[in-house]
């Protein structure tokens, strides 16, 4: 079970700002396929990767990042801090 | 090393005071402070969204680094979060460094790590509706300085 | 524009919070503060001469310079002299510009040419007796930056 | 006549703050020679014009800077504010 958490338009266009994920992805990307299968909302936000980021428990990484004994994994557009 | 992440406004010129007076040795002091600016249709208010644990992380973790770099004696960092008004403080850095260069090269690194790599989102709040402030090609060239 | 050439302490915090509310349309505030540091064989105070006249001339003309060059809100500059205890403020610049990279530059411009084109000259008053500080290659070199 | 000002350790090693001088010199470097000509202390300040910087009426110059007009002409080591 993983924690699947959604900022700024990511979160609006799934509708909810986290579910939790019974999934044996083994990767990222993986997650994200599954995800995309899910529902039109899912597609949506991921119809362009380039355009997210991706924080697996709490530390930037990229979309080829292992899972194996992972509790959260974020999505969320290019951060606009400061 | 402080780091606050907050809806509450705070005061930048006690923050200053205060880091400053805290900080025995240093011979220089730099602070940034980030204010919201109206735009061109008129801002109701600034809402920020952030990644709670994750921007408290973060933000320890590019501390952490301009400390080590700059061998600071101190830096301090409050953002906040939530709704804020035009002309409302939105964040704040101060370090503090032997000698000025070391002061003004990490308090400008940190403003580029915080904009760029912390887990901040901005939405500009309009009579029109809500637009999500897009993050630019300057920004994460900016992260390139260092 | 605020220059303040003077032998009074002053209040960093305050000086920011005036500055910044008197600015409308900032986005960025930097601040700059220089403190009197120990030195190895104990300093009894820091005397600062200067030149009175030219002081307040040579400051307002690179103040000058930096609103038109960075395109500033506001700028201010508040140097002392006198004989300053360790730990007490000597001097502080602050900015304010629409965009933090503006207002940082301007900043560092502006310390960079206090160091080397205000006419102050700073002597070390130890047990020992006191010694004026000599400027060195790096502040001159500092000045081919801008 | 032409106000001389003096600051820092030029100050100290000519004895004075300032001095009226009433001179002809058509230069920086004339009224600089007429100084060290007047007694020691003038020769040890300006032993080496490489150490010093001058100021003409309140605005930075050089030594080959001509006085004509002039009325406040200043002696100083490198500044060192900030």
């Amino acid at each position: 079970m993983i924690d699947v958490l959604y900022f700024a338009w990511v979160r609006e266009r799934i509708g909810v700002p986290r579910e939790t994920v019974d999934t044996q992805a083994a990767t990222v990307a993986d997650l994200v396929a599954e995800l995309i299968a899910r529902d039109d909302y899912h597609a949506a936000a991921f119809a362009d990767l380039r355009a997210l980021r991706v924080a697996v428990d709490q530390e930037l990484t990229g979309f080829d990042a292992p899972l194996k004994g992972v509790r959260e994994v974020a999505f969320f557009p290019p951060m606009t801090g400061g | 090393m402080t780091v606050r992440v907050q809806t509450e406004a705070f005061d930048a010129g006690a923050e200053l005071n205060a880091f400053a007076a805290a900080t025995t040795g240093a011979g220089a002091v730099v602070s940034f402070t980030g204010i919201v600016r109206d735009v061109a249709d008129g801002l109701l208010h600034m809402r920020i969204e952030h990644y709670p644990g994750m921007t408290e992380r973060a933000i320890s973790g590019m501390v952490d680094q301009a400390l080590g770099r700059w061998g600071l004696m101190d830096a301090l960092v409050i953002h906040r979060h939530g709704d804020l008004a035009v002309g409302a403080p939105i964040m704040m850095v101060a370090t503090a460094a032997p000698h000025r260069a070391a002061a003004f090269e990490a308090a400008d690194f940190l403003m580029d790590y915080l904009k760029s790599r912390a887990p901040f989102w901005k939405q500009e709040v309009t009579a029109d509706g809500a637009t999500w402030v897009a993050a630019t090609v300057d920004d994460e060239d900016a992260l390139k300085r260092w």
